[in-house]
């Protein structure tokens, strides 16, 4: 019962880490990002690491997107000086 | 073996493999709800993970996922609310799904534990979850935008 | 170099790496396995110097010059954002305009500060005995304060987050940190030996002898250092603007 | 299942190191990093676990009562995690001045403009 569990977590972490890199518009590659955080999360706890699991919730549920998208937004905000081309 | 750690599997496989679903396609709207369903389903897994493992100490691993769960939320609502104004997202069947699982697997936990310090750490989480989750929803569905437009 | 040729030398080169990858994990000790020298030796230790949280007595006493090391790349890292971020002389300061939020939003951001703040706080405190510590803890409080940015606005945030206290703070239990470790030298061990203060009774919040001085200077340490750093991104993205020049258009 | 865990810790690595050869943003790379660096944490942690353990936290359980897992790899990782992050940060921050000189995060375009 425990490798099952084990086993689940693993595979959502590959699979969102996958979608993490797919996503290719940084917003919400933001939003994968932080769903990666919660089952990295998980898949430590289940790992009996709760150490690690509360450091990367500490960071990946809040801190991480929250600099993500803030860059996004000064980047966004920036003008073009470049025209891309008709 | 050992029906705690099975439920949560369940829940993981489930409920966290269908929100991944939701976050990986679909409109922004559609986006923003799965992380935050996200965050509501995994809590109560960590919840049962920690009663199967006999731990109580995994409990604050939950804890600090029922508080910065949805701050992350409330992150996304504020920073893209010009991207959600024009269409908002809204899936109260959903939000009201989760948090009810929530409440019964809280119930479930205080009802097994014998009651002192643990059972109220397992109150404050189960308030600060369902709480969180249905005013992150409300933000998400136009918290910010509404207001402005008004 | 093109597109598809760069391509092209990603896929030889990634399909080499994932080759010998692979071999190596299938040589691996197998997944589960039963042998762990260090780990029984580090449970040891810890019970032996009454610490009940055996990764913080890794963390803070076994290994505290390792985290020494880690704290300096912390400290170096907030110290290049806030050089990179700096405000520089074609830009200037635009008072962000006051957003408006929802009342149950306002309510549950000011509602949830104080016990984010106080969880913050625990996770530190309890870092030698229950999972959880400095560096935990330290994100889970500067998270805290910045909820009073979700729930009201940036100005509210500002008027009650000195910046300059914070980079004392970051630099101050840095060098608390250092502080620790010189006193053992002292008293006449080695750098960071955890020999100066009483064990104490094991499970009990003062046990650990130095590690909870530690554990608290890098709570301190990281709390201060996230600050800093959201201070610095958001003062970016929010109020800083560059000046018109150049033909360009600022954005409304 | 012996050998799962790093069998997706490698994966883990090379999808993204893939995202950051094949990125067209580098707001998009600098997440790409942050998968990659979780590919170390799950390899870690896949190394220090032992069957039927649990956690080497005795403040509710007895000492020696059960077995533990290895508690080093755990307090490698934990510092990584955090540490890891101030230096996405550190990263972004270099982000935003690029965007600022040169008015594009594309790292195609950037390397026409020098040359």
């Amino acid at each position: 019962m425990t490798d099952a569990v084990i086993v689940v977590a693993l595979l959502l972490v590959a699979a969102s880490a996958t979608v993490a890199v797919a996503t290719r518009d940084p917003e919400r590659q933001a939003l994968v990002l932080s769903v990666l955080g919660v089952v990295l999360a998980v898949l430590f706890t289940v790992l009996q690491a709760p150490d690690v699991g509360l450091s990367q919730l500490a960071v990946g549920s809040a801190v991480t997107p929250l600099l993500l998208l803030l860059t996004v937004r000064k980047v966004r905000r920036r003008p073009r000086r470049k025209e891309p081309p008709p | 073996m050992n029906g705690w750690i099975l439920a949560a599997a369940l829940v993981l496989a489930g409920g966290v493999g269908a929100t991944l679903w939701g976050v990986a396609s679909g409109p922004l709207r559609r986006r923003v709800i799965a992380q935050n369903l996200t965050t509501a389903l995994a809590c109560p897994a960590l919840l049962l993970l920690a009663q199967g493992y006999d731990r109580p100490s995994y409990v604050d691993v939950a804890l600090v996922l029922a508080l910065l769960g949805p701050v992350g939320t409330l992150v996304f609502a504020r920073l893209l609310a010009d991207e959600l104004t024009g269409d908002p997202p809204r899936a109260w069947g959903a939000t009201w799904a989760v948090a009810g699982l929530g409440t019964v697997v809280v119930a479930i936990l205080c009802a097994v534990a014998a009651p002192g310090r643990a059972t109220a750490k397992l109150l404050v989480t189960g308030v600060l979850l369902i709480g969180g989750n249905v005013v992150a929803s409300r933000a998400l569905a136009g918290g910010f935008g509404g207001v402005r437009r008004g | 170099m093109n597109r598809r040729l760069r391509l092209w030398l990603v896929g030889v080169g990634g399909a080499g790496l994932a080759a010998l990858l692979v071999a190596a994990c299938l040589d691996l000790p197998r997944f589960g396995g039963d042998r762990h020298p260090y780990g029984d030796r580090a449970v040891r230790a810890s019970l032996s110097r009454h610490t009940a949280n055996t990764i913080s007595s890794v963390n803070f006493d076994q290994r505290a010059f390792d985290t020494l090391g880690e704290m300096s790349i912390l400290f170096a890292a907030v110290l290049g954002c806030v050089v990179l971020l700096r405000q520089t002389r074609d830009e200037h300061r635009d008072r962000p305009e006051p957003a408006e939020v929802a009342r149950p939003v306002r309510g549950y951001a000011l509602l949830v500060l104080p016990v984010a703040l106080l969880t913050g706080l625990y996770v530190i405190a309890h870092g030698q005995l229950s999972p959880g510590g400095g560096f935990q803890g330290g994100v889970v409080a500067a998270t805290a304060l910045h909820l009073l940015y979700l729930g009201a606005d940036y100005r509210a945030l500002e008027r009650v987050r000195p910046i300059g206290v914070f980079e004392v703070g970051d630099a101050l239990s840095a060098a608390a940190y250092l502080v620790t470790g010189l006193a053992a030298v002292l008293a006449g061990t080695a750098f960071l030996t955890n020999t100066l203060l009483p064990y104490g009774t094991f499970n009990t919040l003062s046990s650990g002898g130095t590690v909870p001085l530690l554990n608290a200077a890098i709570g301190m340490e990281v709390a201060c250092a996230v600050v800093v750093l959201l201070a610095r991104f958001l003062d970016q993205a929010v109020e800083i603007e560059q000046d018109k020049g150049e033909g360009e258009v600022r954005a409304p | 299942m012996h050998v799962l865990p790093y069998l997706v810790a490698v994966w883990i690595f090379l999808v993204g190191c893939y995202g950051l050869a094949t990125s067209r943003n580098l707001i998009h790379a600098v997440g790409c990093l942050a998968v990659c660096q979780s590919a170390t944490y799950v390899l870690l942690l896949a190394v220090g676990y032992r069957d039927g353990a649990t956690a080497p936290v005795f403040s509710d359980v007895k000492p020696g009562s059960r077995p533990v897992v290895d508690p080093v790899v755990q307090a490698l990782a934990l510092t990584d995690v955090v540490v890891g992050a101030t230096v996405t940060a550190l990263l972004l921050a270099l982000v935003v001045q690029v965007a600022k000189r040169h008015g594009t995060v594309d790292p195609d375009e950037l390397s026409e403009l020098r040359g």
